[in-house]
């Protein structure tokens, strides 16, 4: 399939564009000096992600995702950012430290290693009978059928950081404190 | 000298039938249990007893003296006793089985009897000795623990039994020397004797192995069968084998150069002096060499000479350290690793009947001579022969048995040492070590002389010490005389060419044996020989009379007579200790401080030096990645410098973040190595 | 019963595991609780272990019995096989013992920061991977239930470790005794079992040679062990060498054993001292020699040369030392170095020799460790030259002492006699095909070495035990013996005489077992 | 479409997130970055179900799990920070050395 196929294809402009957004909001993610900033491109990336989902015929997860992460998770990130003062300022010395050519070293040997062994696994296959999306049902039934049981153990790995959550957030006075509490 | 004409095995064409000894020998293994149980008795409730256990030493000798008397009885006149039995313990694969038991023969019921009668003697002996000292309960537990290891010992039908024995005869004899070990000298005489004795076992333990290999078995009847029948296994390493044997007999039959321990020891209670010195810890040499003398008779016949010269040196050289000991003790101690080497000697040489005839006798007289002596030290409360004197007065029981036992000691005609010594001489003779004999002969006019010393020196003259000594309660002076009588009158049951009624002699007792082997003994007394040693005896006497008797005795500048060099030579002991403390010495020092130090700084060097390496190449790693960090390069230098502290710290830094960068850097590597280099 | 069969051995092995996540659950304040608790769970594993002794078919010992063979890892191949033969059994049931010793000892003793909680469930931890180890008939089994233990055992040393600061030659700064000895511990006890690891893979992949499926079973690779040759199976014999090594440990791979033991809390020191130094010595029986028999050999003088410079070069360490501990410590070098010694010879005789030296080490210097760590809780110093007089300040510690000290210097008639005396018995006929002029001068050092031992252990009691009391201790009232020690030692005293008296208690089960695996390895294999 | 446009889109975000996770100092920012790596991950695990049409499209449920599993972890690390955060005021990982002993 040579780049003349692909081109002719419009959805892969669609992909080009929304991968383009993702990847920018993903840089910004890692890159802006503010949290909240940092945190907001974080949504963008996600629902590129989601984006992306769609694209793959994904109909469930990607909504599961603009639910679960956009909706839940990103407020909770929100909390934290707010309750623990994070740096919101312009200062980069405060958001990153120093040593930052290693990780880049780092991240870009990586991404160099895995696109070589994309590349050479997969060369240029493709997803050409992607139109059909995954009904919903499907994945209820694998859920509740083959994969219950993980499905019931990863229940409670969330009961249990429920749990967990609030024991270790939760403020244990000291007897004095307490006291002081009682009096007022 | 009566030379029988008869070769070495005719000797047991006289042996007479055989008996198993029904009861008595099937239960013999009461004797060897008896004192052990007794330990373990008096350890665990000894304390809580009326007379603190030693009832319960006492009844164990008693039994074993009962019973085997007994043996001793079915043993005596025609009929022998004969019998082994072994439970085995433990199979080892290769054939290899160990095993305990017991064997009733000649040579073991009169080891048998020799230890219970001795140690009867000298138990009820302690009793008294010991009132109002320390550690009573301990030392009876201890001293039946010495007398059920040496049963052990010579009840053993096997070798390895035999180890076990010996090293409890030696486990008992630490904790006995050392039984007043608040003083250090006391705690390092125990120490020493016991490490003499385990390098020696060293060679006792090879030895044992060689054999049982080679045999496949560790029994001495199939030793003794073996080097019967000259085994082609046995006979390549027979004299290998025999020499360590005989090595581990010399750490415990105190041959030079391995007698330094005895001398210290003295450091003992007397009666465990006494019973070492008789029954149970030095006789337990000779004896190995008797129960395996058919090993040195047909196949080990190279290793005799140096035997030979061990024993030789022993009698005479060691004889000589006795006469400038000023404690009573030690000439005694010197006295009987003199004897010693006239037991070794004659078992090297061929007699085997002359040896264990003198360690009969031997037991009796010097038993009696270390009671008497811990009776004289009893009263003066000390150990020097410079604050005795005169004590004949005071002390007439312990005088008179004293004086017995001397005359014994020294071979005078008609005691029991003149018979044994004169035996010994006989075998020297008759199996050609002529030179050896004579200096037997020179070693009994030795012997003689330092005994009329010490008897001099202690109960003539004036009394040189403090305070008024008194003679020793009877339940100390009765096992006194009760040795006496047969210090005077074991003599007779070896007499040459005289076979009691009912009793038979000596010879016939230990004439049972499984095996034949060569041993000779005289027939008629050789008078020419008997007269020789007889003077050399009354020589030395005389001369020791003359030269330390009254009034001499009184003078306080005794050893007047100082030879030039032999006398600073004798009065250090030949040096040995000397040497001995170097050697330790040199291994705790120097050998031991430089492994040390080798452990430290060599093996662990490079172990922290990998550390420290490892870390310096994490740093420099990082550091050289790191170009902007000021971090790097401060951290960079601490790390080359900093210690292992330092190294934990840094791989441990608790930094999540560069957890994951290495992390990451160190999959990268992997995933290239794997992909590209494998 | 055939539920006892298929499931005591598994019993064994977790119950102790299952005990410590009950024990989780129980808060940590109720200390006795916790003790009754664990003490409950390890005697019950105990008698459990007694059992399955009593069971135990001693005329078939040389075949594993109670033997569970359930696919695991299917993957891989690898299955949860355990089962025990003569060689395991004994030490079997020595760690289940010593482990119910150190709960009852440490009733009472607990060094800071305390914790019982932590510290027993790190101990039933423990001894879920030593029993593993010993019944584990899988490599792979084998390798978890072998790695297993290091980790409790870290945790142990650093943090109920000594806390002194101590001085590291070659270093400038002082470093916490605890933390240095047990990374030192952990490290070269990972480093070891890196090379172990390969050596078990390369074994599976090999295995897989020869068209059938590949396998981490040890009876299945012994039976393959015709596959193993040449300079693989050399170079994978030395790298579960390694891994074995640095475990019992072999000169020169000791050096984390003195640290360790100094460092770690008595109750450490013991189960390291005696069950835990046994992991190596006992996989060079069940792994090592058996599958590779022909390699063994070749191997065998270098083991050998290790074995004998380790008993000198432990005695003589011993002579230098001032800390009684770490004496104690370093004789292990020497008693191990008998076992490997023993080993070595490739013979019925020495690796019996080995079985019940491991067996006599066991109870014998983990009782000095008990008393080491006693002593230490009655002065507060374990250095030899400020202590003296122990005799007389307590008698009968004093006398379990020179007991334990006769025991251990090979005193025959006690247990540790009969692993030094086989082993000199069995180096000087080693197997066929092996240099006897050299295993036999291995011989005569090695019985030297025993003078050696003989000479600091005598030193030690003179110097701990005999003499009057220091002015420092003088007139000071001491706690004798109390009534937990007395409970965790007496079964060890009564042990070190019954083997010592008896040695057919250990020997009997493992010497049908080892002439079978000696038969099947050299006579079958190598002629 | 070819796979390799996802994949290596994925590939992308992936070590973006890594770079974040070893240059913020911010403990919270350390988690946005693990939660980009995530998305990535979910992104690669789609894309391969979709090449493979898996019946029961295994790679979406798995995706499911990881996307639950991620919240259950920002929930206990957002906890973690808060807890540092009242203890020491400061949320920098790199002023953190709790875990080393």
């Amino acid at each position: 399939m040579g780049f003349e196929d692909w081109a002719a294809e419009p959805i892969n402009w669609v992909f080009l564009a929304v991968a383009l957004a993702t990847t920018v909001s993903g840089l910004r993610v890692v890159t802006s000096p503010n949290v909240v900033h940092a945190a907001l491109f974080l949504v963008a990336a996600l629902a590129g992600t989601a984006a992306i989902f769609l694209l793959l015929a994904a109909e469930f997860l990607a909504w599961v995702l603009v639910l679960v992460y956009i909706g839940a998770v990103i407020v909770l990130f929100l909390f934290g950012i707010m309750i623990t003062r994070a740096p919101t300022g312009r200062d980069e010395a405060e958001v990153d430290h120093g040593r930052r050519l290693p990780a880049v070293l780092v991240s870009t040997a990586l991404f160099i290693l895995l696109l070589w062994g994309l590349v050479s696994q997969w060369g240029d296959t493709t997803l050409d009978s992607v139109t059909a999306g995954t009904p919903t049902s499907v994945l209820a039934e694998g859920l509740l059928g083959r994969f219950v049981f993980p499905f019931e153990v990863v229940g409670f790995v969330l009961l249990a950081a429920l749990v967990g959550g609030i024991t270790i957030a939760r403020r244990d006075l000291s007897p004095a404190e307490e006291k002081e509490r009682e009096s007022r | 000298m009566g030379v029988s004409a008869s070769p070495h095995l005719a000797a047991e064409s006289a042996a007479a039938v055989a008996t198993t000894g029904g009861i008595f020998s099937e239960w013999a293994g009461l004797m060897l249990i008896g004192p052990i149980l007794a330990f373990l008795v008096i350890v665990l409730f000894g304390k809580r007893m009326r007379h603190q256990g030693a009832e319960v030493a006492i009844g164990a000798m008693a039994f074993n003296l009962v019973w085997s008397s007994a043996l001793l009885l079915l043993n005596m006149g025609d009929s022998g006793v004969l019998y082994e039995r072994s439970l085995e313990i433990a199979s080892v694969g290769g054939g290899l089985v160990f095993e305990l038991g017991w064997i009733v023969d000649g040579l073991s019921i009169m080891m048998y009897w020799v230890v219970a009668a001795v140690g009867l003697a000298v138990f009820i002996y302690a009793h008294g000795y010991m009132k109002g000292e320390v550690r009573v309960t301990f030392f009876f537990a201890a001293l039946s623990l010495f007398a059920g290891s040496m049963l052990v010992l010579v009840g053993s039908p096997n070798l390895v039994q035999l180890i076990i024995g010996w090293e409890g005869v030696g486990l008992a004899s630490y904790l006995l020397i050392g039984h007043h070990w608040e003083l250090k000298e006391n705690s390092s005489a125990a120490m020493k004797a016991f490490y003499t004795n385990k390098v020696a076992d060293v060679g006792l333990v090879i030895g044992v192995i060689i054999i049982g290999i080679t045999l496949g078995s560790f029994h001495f009847w199939d030793l003794a069968s073996a080097a019967a029948e000259h085994s082609a296994a046995l006979g390549p390493v027979a004299v290998a084998a025999g020499l360590l044997l005989f090595f581990g007999a010399m750490g415990k039959s105190a041959q030079f150069p391995l007698h330094i321990w005895l001398p210290d020891a003295m450091a003992g209670p007397t009666p465990v002096s006494a019973l070492m010195h008789a029954a149970t810890m030095v006789t337990a040499g000779i004896y190995l060499m008797a129960r395996t003398f058919p090993l040195y008779q047909e196949l080990a016949t190279a290793a005799r000479p140096w035997m030979i010269a061990a024993g030789t040196v022993t009698l005479f050289g060691m004889g000589l350290l006795a006469l400038v000991a000023d404690d009573i003790k030690r000439v005694l101690a010197y006295s009987t690793v003199s004897q010693l080497g006239y037991m070794m000697t004659a078992v090297a040489a061929g007699g085997y009947t002359a040896g264990l005839f003198h360690l009969f006798t031997h037991a009796f007289f010097k038993a009696l001579l270390f009671l008497g002596a811990g009776s004289v030290i009893h009263a003066v409360h000390s150990n020097n022969m410079s604050d005795m004197g005169g004590l004949r007065r005071h002390m007439p029981d312990t005088y008179r048995t004293f004086v017995m036992g001397a005359l014994a000691l020294a071979g005078v005609f008609p005691l029991s040492g003149f018979w044994s010594k004169d035996e010994i001489l006989a075998t020297l003779g008759y199996e050609g070590y002529t030179v050896v004999m004579w200096i037997a002969v020179a070693g009994a006019f030795v012997t003689a002389f330092y005994m009329a010393r010490a008897v001099a020196l202690t109960f003539f003259g004036e009394f040189r010490g403090h305070g008024e000594p008194h003679e020793s309660p009877p339940i100390m002076t009765r096992p006194l005389w009760a040795l006496a009588v047969p210090a005077v009158l074991a003599g007779v049951v070896n007499i040459p060419g005289l076979k009691l009624p009912w009793i038979g002699n000596f010879t016939s007792w230990l004439s049972v044996r499984s095996v034949p082997m060569g041993d000779h003994h005289a027939e008629a007394i050789d008078l020419g020989l008997a007269a020789a040693g007889l003077a050399a005896a009354v020589a030395g006497l005389w001369l020791g009379w003359v030269a330390f008797g009254p009034p001499a005795a009184d003078r306080t500048d005794r050893d007047r007579v100082e030879v030039p060099v032999l006398y600073p030579l004798l009065r250090q002991k030949y040096y040995l200790d000397h040497a001995a403390l170097g050697l330790v010495w040199v291994i705790r020092q120097p050998a031991a401080r430089a492994v040390n130090w080798v452990n430290d700084y060599v093996i662990d060097g490079v172990v922290n030096g990998v550390g420290a390496l490892c870390q310096r190449l994490a740093g420099l790693l990082y550091g050289g990645v790191d170009q902007h960090g000021i971090d790097g390069v401060v951290h960079g230098l601490s790390w080359g410098t900093s210690g292992m502290g330092g190294m934990i710290r840094r791989i441990q830094s608790g930094r999540v973040q560069q957890y994951a960068g290495l992390l990451v850097a160190g999959l990268l590597l992997l995933a290239v190595v794997v992909l590209f280099v494998l | 019963m055939d539920l006892l069969e298929s499931w005591a051995l598994s019993l064994i092995v977790f119950l102790p595991l299952v005990g410590a996540l009950v024990a989780l659950a129980i808060p940590k304040e109720r200390e006795e609780a916790v003790k009754q608790w664990t003490l409950l769970v390890s005697v019950v594993t105990l008698i459990l272990a007694v059992v399955v002794a009593a069971r135990f078919d001693f005329g078939a010992a040389a075949g594993f019995q109670f033997e569970v063979d359930v696919p695991w890892i299917s993957a891989i191949g690898a299955n949860y096989h355990i089962g025990i033969d003569g060689i395991s059994l004994p030490l079997l049931v020595l760690s289940a013992l010593v482990v119910v010793l150190c709960v009852i000892y440490s009733w009472q003793h607990w060094d800071e920061p305390r914790n019982p909680r932590a510290f027993l469930i790190l101990m039933m931890i423990l001894a879920t991977g030593m029993n593993g180890t010993f019944v584990a008939l899988d490599l792979v089994l084998f390798f978890i239930f072998f790695e297993l233990v290091l980790l409790p055992m870290y945790f142990m040393i650093g943090i109920w470790g000594d806390r002194t600061m101590r001085k590291i030659p070659g270093f400038r700064k002082e470093v916490e005794t605890r933390l240095y000895a047990a990374i030192k511990f952990f490290i070269f006890t990972l480093f070891g079992s890196a090379f172990m690891l390969l050596g078990f893979l390369a074994l599976y992949f090999k295995s897989g040679s020869g068209g059938q499926q590949s396998t981490f079973d040890i009876p299945e690779l012994i039976a393959r062990g015709h596959l193993f040759e040449g300079t693989f199976a050399w170079l994978v014999f030395g790298a579960m060498f390694l891994g074995f090594a640095v475990k019992v440990p072999m000169w020169p791979f000791h050096t984390w054993l003195p640290d360790a033991h100094t460092a770690a809390p008595t109750v450490g020191s013991v189960l390291l001292a005696a069950i835990l130094l046994k992991l190596g010595s006992y996989a060079f029986i069940r792994i090592a020699i058996p599958i590779l028999p022909d390699t063994a050999r070749d191997w065998a003088p270098a083991i050998a040369v290790l074995a004998v410079i380790g008993i000198i070069y432990g005695s003589l360490a011993c002579l230098a030392q001032t800390d009684v501990k770490r004496l104690i410590a370093f004789s292990s070098v020497g008693h191990m170095g008998f076992v490997m010694l023993g080993i070595a010879t490739l013979t019925e005789v020495g690796i019996n020799a080995a079985i019940i030296g491991m067996v006599a080490h066991g109870l014998i210097t983990g009782l000095l460790f008990f008393l080491a760590g006693s002593i230490h809780h009655r002065y507060h110093t374990r250095e030899m030259s400020r202590l003296g007089g122990n005799l007389k300040l307590m008698p009968v510690m004093g006398g379990i002492l020179g007991f334990t000290a006769m025991a251990s210097l090979g005193l025959p008639g006690l247990a540790g006699f009969w692993g030094e005396f086989m082993a000199l018995l069995g180096s000087y006929q080693p197997l066929p095909g092996l240099s006897t002029s050299f295993f036999r001068t291995a011989m005569v050092i090695g019985a030297i070495g025993t003078v050696l031992t003989a000479g600091y252990m005598l030193w030690m009691l003179q110097k701990v035990n005999l003499g009057e009391p220091s002015s420092e201790w003088a007139g000071k009232e001491f706690q004798d013996v109390d009534r937990y020690e007395m409970a965790a030692w007496a079964p060890l005293i009564v042990l070190i005489v019954a083997v010592g008296v008896y040695p057919r208690l250990v020997l009997g089960a493992t010497t049908d077992a080892v002439v079978g695996l000696v038969e099947t390895a050299f006579r079958a294999v190598g002629g | 479409m070819i796979l390799n446009q996802f994949l290596i889109l994925a590939a992308l975000l992936f070590c973006m997130g890594v770079y974040g996770l070893l240059v913020r100092r911010n403990a919270v920012m350390v988690l946005l970055s693990v939660e980009l790596m995530l998305a990535a991950v979910n992104i690669n695990l789609v894309a391969l179900d979709a090449l493979w049409q898996t019946a029961e499209a295994l790679g979406q449920i798995m995706a499911v799990f990881i996307i639950t599993i991620a919240a259950a972890e920002v929930g206990i690390g957002l906890a973690i920070i808060l807890l540092i955060f009242r203890n020491r005021r400061s949320a920098n990982v790199d002023e953190l050395n709790l875990m080393r002993w």
